[in-house]
């Protein structure tokens, strides 16, 4: 091999700094050649390396008594009785989604789904956090109508239901739009298959699309700010098929029954560099492959190429040796073709060849555990401040409720999402017990009495305007939502989308951000088992709101038990269990009302959040909550409507003050606060002693604020009378609120 | 009564209707992986949903010349019942065992609902356990399901009476706000001139159990055992019979 | 060789994309396109030693697979 | 006056369909068929004075809505 020579632009153009360079020469013990030093890039880009975010995530709890894989593996992994395993993960696909959202959010869809099965798993349910700018700019429009499509278009085709997400609107997406998808699946929990590869001698094969110059520098392009450069990086976006990974899902199940395979991975990020460098790490072996072998799309490729491409649907496989002829057979029968391109070595090295000759020659440690690992300069937001001081008393008036409310129904963030879900596919597999608009996702586990709740939650305004408080209380909300539904939280995931990190007052977002997500996930006792960073998501220098996205899974034991957010009958109790306080920092109401993202977000009390979520999970599992509807954006009025809708049986309600608030945002205070650990339940009349009696033992103020029935949402505060809608009005606005911005021409133009 | 479920490469609703003719009706079923040349001496053949070979191209244009088709062909001219859901029903149009083609939906977007169809007609193996008129709640899931053939085509199945569903509203009109994709005479299910061979865009085996949401679509399935039932001479269930039932 | 197939919706038939092409054209300012139909373009690399050998193989493509009659017509350009 | 757009993905943009469309010609026995690349096809019936401002208007459909310059690329052809 000889070196060749690598000047500070080649070193510039791979993301790699001088210092890192030097790293890499004296971890080899000399020069790197082109082929090595973009293996290395690849690796040791922030995407695949977490070099700035891995001091952090190592504080986060991972561990419980139903964790059966934490991090580190494709996915993880939890415990769900019978044998059972739930695996999950969720995982960004923002900047290629920016550049092509339809390709890009379909293939962030494919690869989530490939870390899902790898695992052993069979993928059951998708679900989707999604960001956008604001919908009057038809770019915006353009690129969520893409992202949709694109969800859709691979999920739908593949079979897995998309059963549920979230969606939020800020200017600061704009240029750069968030697209985190969550995948969970199931599978024994005995049987869990992990990316390793050991075993001296064992073959190395190679199975699904042939490999393409797609994708080259994906990673490092997700690694990097977007800038006027994008266009030249353009090629970089890959065409997912689904149909392929399809026959692959299938495929690798039907492989994994037998007991031929060592370890699977698939290549998502920087493709076979990392697969095998990661699966020879793990397994603490050598890989050895020969790119001549790998199956190419284009002809004249490099090493390089090869070991860098990101074509999509490609599983790297260690298989016993002598059993090779029993897993081809079964790729044949789904037309896939296993090629074998290498062995398991004992040397701990990944070394590439080229029709038998060496043209990489690497420790695997040095790619993955020995990554760079920065603990980068963290410094107070100047902004901060400013933005934390809100005086409600200096404001103008508020319009009244009522037009106010509407507003609110109207606003994107918390108008229907119709228009998205009925796009995707959100029925196949006959699990889904809660559909899209129906409260909480919640999928059947077929074969046992039990299913499971899902939830993806962030505020992205909150976690502005305080991250260590905002991130906790998305822990909070995902949970609650879970708990709302019947579900015990047993497990999360977490996508945490950040602007440059090499900026100080960004890296402390970060970390302030990772401090009150575990904070928050001891206190609830939920072990965050995987996840994802993306990292640099910023246009022309100006940061994302910052978005930890975290995703949980809860446990319902009974699944004919699962509560929904729809009022159930005529002349139930409503109840309204938590309080509300003088809380209208960083609300839907000031952003919707005074455009302003400020104050202080709600507080929150973990202790009084947990005993919330006990009441919840207990009052469904006794069949007593008929309906439960967690008080998010828009606050209770916002979330009594919401609990109208889709039964159309109307409200009467009346709450109490909030005393704390300036004198004429009080009434505004005590229907729009976005106080936490509240939820709006409904029990029939004879069921009302229960469950405030089971409320009043956990220490969860609980209150009775009115009636279900009639055909209107009747609001008033102490006695006052301040919203009075008919629910089909009501309706009407919120139901067609974002599919009118999206009107055939509009859409496309 | 033994159902043979076609599993095509791509096919993604072969478990959910395996599911509910095994677990919620109790019935024999095998899926037939469509390289294969038999169909196992099954009863009745169920053509899944899904995205066959990708729906590339164009929907079900490929799947036709899997080799079982052949097979499902000659069950159909035996008089065999044959069901297409979804995906399966456009095999079935562009196998030419059901006349007519599939466009894109006319919002040009992938839809997945629930909504309501009338049941038109009672004399196929489908729908036999049917009240005339009878409304179903069940659910469209797709992207390709706006019906189309020529107007001559179009009168004749309407003559004939081979139009077995109808989108309508929830109070069972025949309308244009009812009609999710722009299917011609808002048609979600036709059959062919022997009434054996059902095709229909909505998803019956998804609409089987009330725990997810409906019901409805198990009076299809109860249709093709009641006609098995009617159907069996002996103990054994022969063809030949079939047409006669179907036209009592 | 290059044989190249054009799929079109046959004109009696409802063309949802063009039209919706059309009135996006329409919105977007460009008053004079009248209509849009939009098909299907396929390229077809074909080994063959005479222009009308892979004409012919194209047309029975086309016919068998890349073109529904019901909907569809089709139009053939072989290049080399 | 028409102009048609053909509308291909780049050559190094991996085309799943075409692919599959290959791989359905070889099993129904079209050996000889190499490669196939799938796109989009519009018929854009223009009113204009001339080839020349027709071909231009065309351009703009394409660069604007018929096609993705990330991953596509077209071709017009106008004829009257
Ligand atoms: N991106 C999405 N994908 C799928 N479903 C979504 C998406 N966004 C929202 N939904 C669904 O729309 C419904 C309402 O969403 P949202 O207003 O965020 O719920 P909530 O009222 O619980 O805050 C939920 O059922 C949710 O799962
Ligand atoms: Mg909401």
């Amino acid at each position: 091999m000889t070196p060749d020579p690598i000047t500070d632009s080649v070193l510039q153009r791979h993301g790699v700094t001088r210092e890192e360079y030097d790293r890499i020469v004296s971890m080899l013990g000399r020069n790197p050649n082109l082929t090595e030093l973009g293996i290395f890039s690849v690796m040791w880009s922030e995407h695949c390396s977490y070099k700035s975010s891995r001091v952090h995530l190592k504080t986060l709890p991972t561990t419980g008594s139903r964790v059966l894989q934490g991090p580190g593996e494709n996915a993880g992994a939890v415990d769900i009785g019978d044998g059972l395993a739930a695996v999950f993960k969720i995982e960004s696909h923002n900047h290629p989604s920016f550049i092509e959202p339809y390709q890009g959010a379909a293939t962030g869809v494919g690869g989530i789904i490939r870390d899902i099965f790898t695992m052993g798993a069979r993928p059951i349910a998708l679900l989707n956090s999604l960001r956008f700018g604001p919908l009057d700019d038809p770019l915006v429009r353009r690129t969520m109508s893409g992202v949709v499509s694109g969800i859709g278009g691979y999920g739908n085709a593949i079979g897995i239901p998309t059963v549920g997400g979230e969606i939020g609107f800020d200017r600061s997406y704009t240029g750069n739009p968030l697209v985190n998808v969550f995948c969970l699946g199931i599978s024994r929990a005995d049987e869990i298959i992990k990316g390793t590869a050991s075993g001296v001698g064992n073959a190395v094969y190679y199975v699904g699309a042939k490999t393409g110059r797609d994708g080259i520098h994906g990673a490092t392009m997700a690694s990097a700010e977007f800038d006027d450069t994008l266009n030249e990086k353009r090629p970089a976006v890959q065409v997912g098929d689904p149909f392929m990974e399809k026959l692959l899902l299938e495929a690798c199940l039907e492989v994994m029954k037998t007991d031929a395979l060592v370890g699977i991975q698939d290549m998502g990020a920087a493709g076979l560099t990392c697969s095998t460098c990661e699966m020879g790490s793990r397994g603490g072996a050598g890989v050895e492959i020969d790119v001549a072998r790998v199956p190419q799309r284009e002809t004249g490729m490099t090493p390089y190429e090869i070991m860098l491409s990101e074509s999509q649907e490609r599983m790297l496989l260690v298989v016993k040796k002598g059993r090779e002829a029993e897993v081809e057979r079964i790729f044949d029968k789904w037309d896939l073709h296993a090629v074998h391109i290498g062995e398991v070595t004992a040397d701990g090295r990944l070394r590439v060849k080229e029709h038998g000759k060496v043209v990489a020659d690497i420790p695997n440690r040095a790619l993955t555990d020995e990554a760079p690992m920065y603990r980068r300069p963290m410094a107070t937001p100047g902004y901060l401040e400013t933005a934390q001081k809100l005086d409600l008393a200096a404001l103008p008036a508020p319009p009244s409720p009522r037009e106010v409310f509407k507003r609110m129904l109207a606003s994107p963030g918390i108008a229907s999402k119709r228009w998205v879900y009925r796009q995707y596919d959100h029925m196949v597999r006959t699990n889904t017990l809660l559909l899209p608009g129906m409260g909480t996702a919640v999928v059947r586990v077929k074969e046992t009495p039990r299913a499971l709740a899902m939830s993806v939650d962030c505020n992205g305004r909150f976690v502005y305007l305080d991250p260590f408080l905002g991130a906790q209380l998305a822990v909070a909300e995902a949970a609650r939502n879970v708990a709302c539904a019947g579900g015990l939280p047993i497990g999360a995931t977490n996508c945490l989308n950040f602007g440059n990190p090499e900026k100080p007052e960004i890296m402390w977002q970060f970390g302030r951000a990772v401090e009150g997500m575990g904070a928050a996930c001891r206190a609830l006792d939920i072990p965050i088992t995987g996840g994802n960073v993306s990292l640099y998501n910023e246009t022309d220098g100006s940061g994302v709101l910052p978005t930890p996205v975290i995703g949980v899974v809860g446990l319902i034991e009974d699944a004919t038990r699962v509560v929904g957010r729809a009022f159930r009958s005529e002349g139930d109790a409503v109840v309204l269990l938590g309080e509300t306080r003088n809380e209208l920092g960083g609300s839907e109401f000031l952003h919707v009302v005074h455009d302003q993202i400020r104050g202080l977000p709600p507080q929150l009390d973990l202790a009084q959040e947990a005993a919330l979520q006990r009441v919840l999970v207990e009052g469904a599992a006794s069949g007593m909550i008929r309906s439960a509807h967690d008080c998010a954006e828009g606050g209770v009025a916002v979330t009594l409507a919401e609990c109208c809708f889709d039964t159309q049986l109307g409200v009467t309600a009346d709450l109490a003050g909030v005393a704390a608030a300036a004198a004429k945002y009080r009434e505004t205070a005590a229907l729009f606060s976005e106080s936490a650990s509240r939820v709006v339940v409904s029990v029939a009349p004879a069921q009302v002693a229960a469950l405030t009696a089971m409320a009043e033992k956990a220490g969860v103020p609980a209150r009775v604020i009115g009636r279900v029935g009639g055909s209107r949402i009747q609001i008033a505060v102490e006695g006052t009378r301040a919203i009075d809608e008919l629910v089909s009005d009501a309706e009407r606005i919120w139901a067609t609120s974002i599919e009118s911005w999206f009107a055939q021409r509009r859409a496309i133009a | 009564m033994k159902f043979a479920v076609v599993v095509f490469p791509g096919s993604n609703c072969d478990h959910d209707t395996e599911y509910v003719a095994r677990t919620v009706l109790g019935q024999d079923v095998e899926l037939i992986w469509h390289k294969d040349s038999s169909l196992k001496g099954a009863d009745a053949v169920i053509l899944p949903g899904g995205f066959a070979h990708g729906d590339y191209l164009r929907t079900g244009a490929i799947a036709r010349f899997s080799p079982i088709m052949q097979e499902v062909s000659k069950f159909a001219a035996a008089g065999g019942p044959v069901l297409g859901i979804c995906n399966g029903f456009q095999v079935l149009l562009e196998a030419g065992l059901l006349p007519g083609a599939m466009l894109r939906n006319r919002s040009l977007k992938f839809r997945c609902e629930f909504l309501h169809v009338g049941v038109e007609q009672t004399d196929t193996p489908f729908t036999m356990a049917c009240r005339p008129g009878q409304r179903l709640r069940i659910p469209i899931a797709h992207g390709d399901g706006n019906y189309y053939a020529e107007p001559e085509v179009v009168a004749q199945l309407e003559r004939n009476r081979q139009v077995v569903f109808r989108y309508v509203s929830a109070s069972g009109e025949v309308s244009d706000e009812a009609n999710p994709n722009g299917s011609v005479n808002n048609i979600a299910g036709i059959c062919n001139e022997a009434r054996n061979v059902v095709g229909l865009m909505p998803h019956p085996e998804r609409a089987c159990e009330l725990a997810v949401g409906s019901a409805d679509g198990l009076a299809v399935f109860e249709s093709i055992l009641k006609w098995g039932r009617e159907s069996f001479d002996g103990d054994t269930l022969t063809m030949a019979t079939a047409p006669a039932v179907l036209n009592k | 060789m290059q044989a190249r197939v054009f799929v079109t919706l046959k004109p009696s038939v409802f063309d949802p994309q063009g039209t919706t092409v059309a009135e996006a054209l329409h919105t977007l300012g460009y008053a004079t396109v009248r209509d849009v139909r939009q098909g299907k373009y396929f390229e077809l690399e074909i080994d063959a030693t005479s222009a009308d050998e892979a004409r012919r193989l194209a047309a029975e493509a086309a016919d068998r697979l890349l073109s529904n009659p019901v909907i569809e017509s089709y139009r053939i350009e072989v290049t080399s």
